[in-house]
């Protein structure tokens, strides 16, 4: 059957990064401003409390707006700290060359269904195709109940849509247009739509999938589990990055090297994030563009 | 004089009974139409009547049950809005010290000082015309200047510079017509008692027109406390952990920021029942504000007439 | 007796004292009115038989009353809350004051001109057709009234040429004119007027004068005053209002002139008011 | 003659020492008023010169150029296409359409309240009035969320293309739009009609006409300037109105295809507003600037039907 | 003659007849003067002495530009947008009229009371202390001048006892009474008065007619009246305006008794306004 959530392997021990070696936070105080990434919002949400609750001088918010929104409000200066879950394409946003990437985690992202659409445990990457660009319509074309399909999808800007498309699509962008097709703002906004419309089929991180009770599909056979991310067996994965304008320097520093920091590991076990350091060579290969 | 009482004979005249007849036929008809309109726009208003009523009731039964529980007022966790309030508040009054004294000396001008000309004309064709401006696009303008340009970030400052925006056209007019509503008398007189001018806007205009400048403060905080397009661009839609503090530097949110933020971006990062309560219990809040807030207006503009009067 | 003998020189063709008639009918008895604003009583017994095709004047000084006691006789005052009236006004036998009584066809009947002209903002062809339209009556014949009315008020030469131009655009006087003309159109048996020249100038006063001496030929005409000269110039009756009482009543030229009531006399003779 | 004692004499040299003070201070308060008043010019300037400033320079992009021609939005296409006018035709049809609802029934709720209601209709209903035109637009749309798009889902299903979708598009916007705007339109229609003077209801009454005669043919005409600034002023905010109306909209960026149709109204579906809200804080270059364009283009719209009410009040009889 | 003699007769105590002195010293002297507002001329080549402690009444029909030339004279025209003034009046060796000159000074010289009573909604003594604080008296000296300019003002004995109530709280004629003693307490050498009793009823009138009567020993004092009587009745010298005209001026007596001009007859006569 379906696995329900993601299982974030417990076995994977996070090993230290770097600059984690003292569990001693190097409190800066100050306002910070960061944003972006929905899938790696919770994370830094809670890293940020955390570190405030410890550094009472710093004040550090987080905007849900989408990757596309981080990267652009760093470069624009709404933000000091732009999460994202894809490299910034400098072919596409030239004027991004003033950020500097800092990774600090593995995102697993997953297919879920509605829970009205039952006996569809597994897709297959053409079958998604299908479905994304609208050339499949109901569920009983892909072994389902007699049920429309109704896609969801994310903004452009989003950087789970944004994996989805290059990982699984092949590199091709969903163009689903019409009445079976809405668009939810957010990583959250996706899950509480998936759970509430009939026939809906989303993607999100596998931590809002599992919060929300949703209904993870397996693609091309594959759960999305860490082992298969290692391996990158299964695709539908990428790198978290936060990134500043210019070096990060100040608090931003300060709290960026927290997320990435040993403390923090617990956190981003809580929130079904997968350390970099696990990753085959292959498979962080697979993810980095080429310089 | 008054001696003969008796009826003139003309409405014995057999022409004008007939005229006063026909006129009975045709006014019965005419009361006919008049009771078949009036019952349409009964219909009508009750139905819009209705409408109201029952947005309201539903909004307080929803969210009643929520507000008189003290946990949702905590100000730390999920489900709690303590520190919305505390946003919203902080907003109210940030804005209002900005914007009271800024729009009170422009509607001074405008009242006071300024000729009738172009000027004037363009002054309120500016205002009239910002006034009109969708807050959505106000929160453009002011992400576009003072979250980038000024480089104010998303921060309570560039949240209560639009808002300022958003309010100045609004609190002037309301001060303007609370100055123009001083009569002419007073202001003539203080005059011919040879004050300046300056000083008998002191010394007369404003004391006089202290009730509609309430409650023109009174109702522009309606209008900060209910905004939240314009403040999404520009403040954000997040909180640190801890707001309780003055900092304008902060990105923050508010109640109605946060209403949206639960059922749009935020839906989904905390179960939708905490987040449906949540939101029923700030739109009921909100909404017992708002009457307060109207009511309390009138209120407070009475109350204040009847203490400058009695001076 | 100077203020009536120089209004009579000054006004020369038509003196009203020509044209009085102590006999004439009364078409309606008001008898021992009360009416009260709220707990205000604003009206004190007021007895007043208004006399067929004759001009009854009322004058007083401001607040006495006058305007009230004219708002009474077309219910006018209906529109104000909470104000109440005892007694009666007997009207082609019918008790104006009654609960009844349809005041729409007791305002046929009883037309009234206002004291400042109120024009509709329309053209001044739908400002007299209106109270026609509101009647239903044909477009022909609305077409012909409209023209009747307009010459009985003495506006149709001044007019004829524009009728479909906004009647805001008129003077003060012909504005005035325009609505004696749309009281005249629906043919009403009286006229009532509440200071209808305080707004206008001398020239557009005489005008006014004019017509309702023209007018009491057909209708019976109802006139408040604060002016005494107008209404020695053109009333048959005067009555004479002090604190909502009605002094005294009596033919113009012995009112003026042999006042019964000392306070009459202090009245015209300009000691307050 | 008091005033040529010397005594008075002196009496006036610190009189008029004292007023050339004053004076003074009467100049600076001046300046610092002339300033403030200034400020509210400046900003609406500032408003037109950044969003069109920024949402112009879309157009230095060639691919932009059918900005008005095209519904085709897709910024991040090989070949990317700025179409907009899918946005506008939503904003534009949401707006009229709601319109077209409010109007009757403002102008007769303003009727009704004005020149018929019993005292107690008023104290009940003016403040609940006065209320709703103050009312936060995201409370509207969370009701419209919890409410409106369920039932609607229920109701408008057989209609809808997509069953699961029925509940949120243009439908949902249009009647957001209408609890959004009826109070406001109501509002300044009762102001409308109570500025009509007392002397136009008596002239009517007076020449026999019923209260039904006399609101038709005298009060309504006369109020004609009002009512229609009422109506314009109720599509100002209609067509700028955003977080209500993109709470239930929950289109992307592309209009439905095909003919127009009825389901329009029942599918996600887009509008200007929607748009600006969800794609603009992501946006960059030509697309970015489309955003801001498509502000401008609001804010035209607004200044086109603020111009518009300040020329049909212009031409009203009465203020 | 019947008007004055019958005012004469009525006032008893207070005959103008008798402090009438028509050799008096010119307190202002009125040349030549011409006003408009915008385009519209109010004003036509007004020349018009006023003698020092005597009473000047102006009368005319509404808007011939009584209210007009008396603002003029305290500057209070300047309000008003767009308005224009030529001719000259001098006062104290300057012109009134000429830019340079100190308004605010000219209006602590020339008091003015208004038509309506226009207290401010402060107490009786802040009223009266107002102009007083505006020129930076010390308290003390306040003190004592209110309640030499409330007896002045014969209002001492009935608002003694509630000097710190609202002034609104006062009656229309003590209103009026309070806004004359707030225009003494400045010590003003000329005061103007706009129909200063229009708003007031008979006995409140009488009352302000006394005191006018009592104030010119000390004070220049020009009165605007739609009243003849009261102008008969308080008046030294009366002008007579028309159109905005002065069409004649001349001891009180003279001037409703044998008016020099047809206009200044026909208006006494009441042939019109
Ligand atoms: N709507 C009202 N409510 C309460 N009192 C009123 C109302 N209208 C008039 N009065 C009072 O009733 C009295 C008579 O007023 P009315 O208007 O009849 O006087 P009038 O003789 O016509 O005076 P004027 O010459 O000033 O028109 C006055 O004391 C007035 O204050
Ligand atoms: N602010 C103004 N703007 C334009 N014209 C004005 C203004 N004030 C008065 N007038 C005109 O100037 C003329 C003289 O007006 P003024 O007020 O001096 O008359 P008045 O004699 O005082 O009349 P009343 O007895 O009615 O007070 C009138 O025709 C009036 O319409
Ligand atoms: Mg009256
Ligand atoms: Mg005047
Ligand atoms: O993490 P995203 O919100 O950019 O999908």
């Amino acid at each position: 059957g379906a696995s329900t959530g993601g299982t974030p392997s417990a076995d994977n021990t996070p090993t230290a990064t770097k600059s984690g070696t003292t569990s001693k936070i190097n409190c800066v105080s100050g306002t910070l401003g960061t944003g972006g990434s929905t899938a790696l919002g919770p994370l830094v949400q809670a890293a940020a409390k955390s570190y405030q609750s410890q550094c009472s001088g710093a004040n550090i918010t987080t905007q849900l707006t989408g990757s596309g929104a981080g990267l652009k409000g760093v470069h624009e200066g709404g933000l000091q700290v732009g999460n994202s879950d894809n490299f910034v394409s400098l072919k596409k946003n030239p004027e991004y060359s003033d950020l500097t990437d800092n990774q600090v985690a593995v995102v697993i992202f997953s297919v879920i269904i509605n829970k009205d659409v039952t006996g569809v445990t597994n897709l297959t990457s053409e079958q998604l195709k299908g479905i994304f660009t609208g050339k499949i319509t109901n569920w009983k074309q892909v072994g389902g109940p007699d049920l429309q399909i109704a896609v969801i999808s994310r903004p452009s800007g989003s950087g789970t849509r944004n994996t989805f498309s290059k990982y699984v699509l092949g590199g091709m962008d969903e163009s689903v247009s019409g009445a079976n097709h809405s668009t939810a703002k957010t990583s959250g906004d996706v899950a509480a739509n998936v759970q509430s419309k009939s026939g809906s089929i989303s993607y999100d991180t596998i931590d809002f999938a599992k919060k929300n009770n949703l209904t993870t599909v397996k693609i091309d056979g594959q759960e999305p589990t860490q082992d298969n991310v290692k391996t990158n067996a299964y695709k539908f994965w990428n790198i978290e990055h936060m990134y500043t304008k210019g070096a990060a320097s100040g608090l931003a520093k300060s709290f960026i090297d927290y997320v990435k920091s040993a403390d923090a590991a617990s956190l981003r076990q809580q929130y079904g994030f997968m350390e970099i350091s696990a990753l085959s060579s292959d498979a962080l290969a697979a993810k980095t563009p080429k310089a | 004089m008054s001696a003969q009482q008796q009826i003139s004979p003309a409405f014995a005249d057999q022409e004008q009974q007939q005229r006063v007849a026909a006129l009975r036929r045709l006014v019965r008809r005419l009361h006919l139409n008049n009771s078949i309109a009036s019952t349409v726009l009964a219909l009508i208003t009750a139905l819009s009547a209705l409408l109201f009523i029952a947005i309201i009731v539903k909004l307080l039964i929803d969210g009643v049950p929520y507000l008189i529980n003290p946990d949702f007022y905590g100000t730390d966790g999920t489900g709690v809005v303590g520190p919305q309030i505390f946003n919203t508040i902080y907003l109210l009054v940030f804005s209002e010290i900005i914007l009271v004294p800024i729009a009170l000396s422009a509607a001074i001008y405008l009242v006071e000082y300024a000729r009738q000309g172009p000027l004037v004309t363009v002054i309120h064709f500016a205002a009239e015309t910002l006034a009109g401006v969708p807050s959505l696009v106000l929160g453009l303008f002011g992400y576009l200047v003072f979250s980038s340009v000024l480089g104010f970030g998303l921060s309570r400052l560039s949240g209560t510079l639009t808002l300022l925006c958003l309010n100045f056209p609004v609190a002037l007019r309301l001060f303007e017509d609370a100055l123009v509503s001083v009569s002419r008398e007073q202001r003539e007189g203080g005059l011919a008692l040879g004050s300046t001018k300056w000083h008998m806007i002191r010394t007369v205009v404003l004391p006089a027109a202290l009730p509609g400048i309430i409650t023109g403060i009174v109702l522009s905080s309606g209008k900060v406390i209910a905004e939240a397009a314009a403040l999404i661009f520009t403040m954000g839609s997040s909180n640190p952990s801890n707001v309780y503090t003055l900092n304008p530097m902060i990105s923050t949110d508010n109640l109605t920021i946060h209403i949206w933020f639960l059922k749009t971006v935020g839906a989904g990062t905390i179960p939708e029942h905490v987040a449906n309560a949540v939101s029923a219990g700030s739109a009921a809040l909100l909404i017992i504000i708002l009457l307060v807030i109207n009511l309390g207006s009138r209120f407070l503009g009475r109350f204040i007439q009847r203490r400058v009067m009695a001076a | 007796m100077p203020l009536v003998s120089e209004a009579a020189r000054h006004m020369g063709e038509f003196d009203p004292t020509k044209t009085l008639n102590t006999s004439a009918g009364t078409k309606v008895d008001v008898r021992h009115t009360n009416f009260f604003y709220g707990s205000k009583q604003a009206l004190y017994d007021v007895s007043l038989p208004l006399r067929e095709r004759q001009v009854t004047a009322l004058i007083g000084p401001s607040g006495c009353g006058k305007s009230t006691f004219l708002r009474t006789l077309n219910r006018m005052n209906d529109l104000i809350p909470n104000t109440r009236i005892e007694g009666e006004a007997l009207f082609d036998n019918f008790n104006i004051y009654d609960k009844k009584t349809d005041v729409v066809l007791l305002r046929q009947r009883i037309g009234m001109v206002f004291q400042r002209p109120n024009p509709f903002p329309k053209s001044i062809f739908e400002n007299v057709a209106y109270g026609l339209k509101v009647q239903g009556k044909s477009q022909k014949f609305i077409q012909e009234r409209v023209e009747t009315s307009l010459r009985g008020a003495a506006l149709w030469d001044e007019v004829k040429d524009r009728l479909n131009t906004s009647a805001l655009g008129l003077s003060g006087g012909q504005q005035q004119r325009l609505c004696i003309a749309r009281a005249l159109a629906v043919e009403p048996e009286v006229l009532l007027m509440d200071e209808p020249c305080s707004a206008l100038d001398p020239i557009a006063t005489l005008k006014i004068e004019e017509l309702i001496t023209d007018l009491v030929k057909d209708y019976t005409i109802v006139i408040v005053t604060h002016n005494m000269q107008q209404a020695a110039r053109v009333s048959h009756f005067t009555g004479f209002f002090l604190s909502g009482k009605l002094i005294e009543v009596a033919p113009t030229a012995n009112l003026f002139e042999r006042p019964r009531q000392k306070e009459t006399e202090d009245y015209i003779s300009g000691r307050f008011g | 003659m008091a005033a040529n004692s010397v005594n008075a004499q002196v009496s006036q040299d610190t009189r008029s020492a004292r007023t050339r003070r004053s004076r003074f201070s009467d100049k600076v308060a001046n300046s610092v008023f002339l300033i403030c008043a200034i400020l509210v010019v400046a900003i609406i300037f500032g408003v037109f010169i950044f969003l069109g400033f920024n949402g112009l320079k879309m157009f230095q992009d060639p691919a932009a150029k059918n900005f008005f021609t095209s519904t085709n939005w897709d910024p991040g296409a090989d070949s990317p296409s700025y179409g907009a006018l899918g946005f506008i035709l939503g904003s534009v049809v949401t707006t009229l359409l709601a319109t077209i609802i409010v109007t009757p029934l403002s102008f007769a709720t303003a009727l009704y309240l004005t020149e018929m209601a019993p005292k107690w209709v008023n104290a009940l209903l003016r403040p609940l009035i006065e209320i709703f035109t103050g009312m936060p637009s995201v409370i509207i749309g969370f009701l419209g969320l919890i409410v409106l798009v369920p039932w609607l889902t229920k109701v408008a299903a057989p209609i809808a293309p997509s069953a699961a979708n029925a509940g949120v598009g243009w439908g949902a916007a249009t009647l957001i739009l209408v609890v959004m705007v009826l109070p406001t339109v109501v509002s300044v229609s009762m102001d409308a009609l109570t500025a009509v003077p007392e002397s136009v209801r008596e002239a009517s009454l007076a020449l026999g006409s019923t209260r039904w005669q006399t609101m038709k043919s005298a009060i309504l005409p006369a109020a004609s300037a009002g009512l229609a600034t009422a109506v314009v002023l109720g599509m100002t905010r209609a067509i700028g109105e955003a977080l209500a109306v993109g709470m239930v909209l929950q289109g992307d960026t592309h209009l439905p295809n095909g003919p127009f149709s009825l389901g329009w109204f029942f599918q996600p579906n887009i509008n200007i507003t929607n748009a600006i809200l969800n794609y603009f804080s992501e946006a960059s270059g030509t697309e970015r600037n489309g955003y801001l364009m498509l502000g401008f283009v609001l804010l035209i719209i607004s200044f086109l039907f603020i111009c518009l009410s300040r020329y049909i009040a212009s031409r009203s009889v009465y203020k």
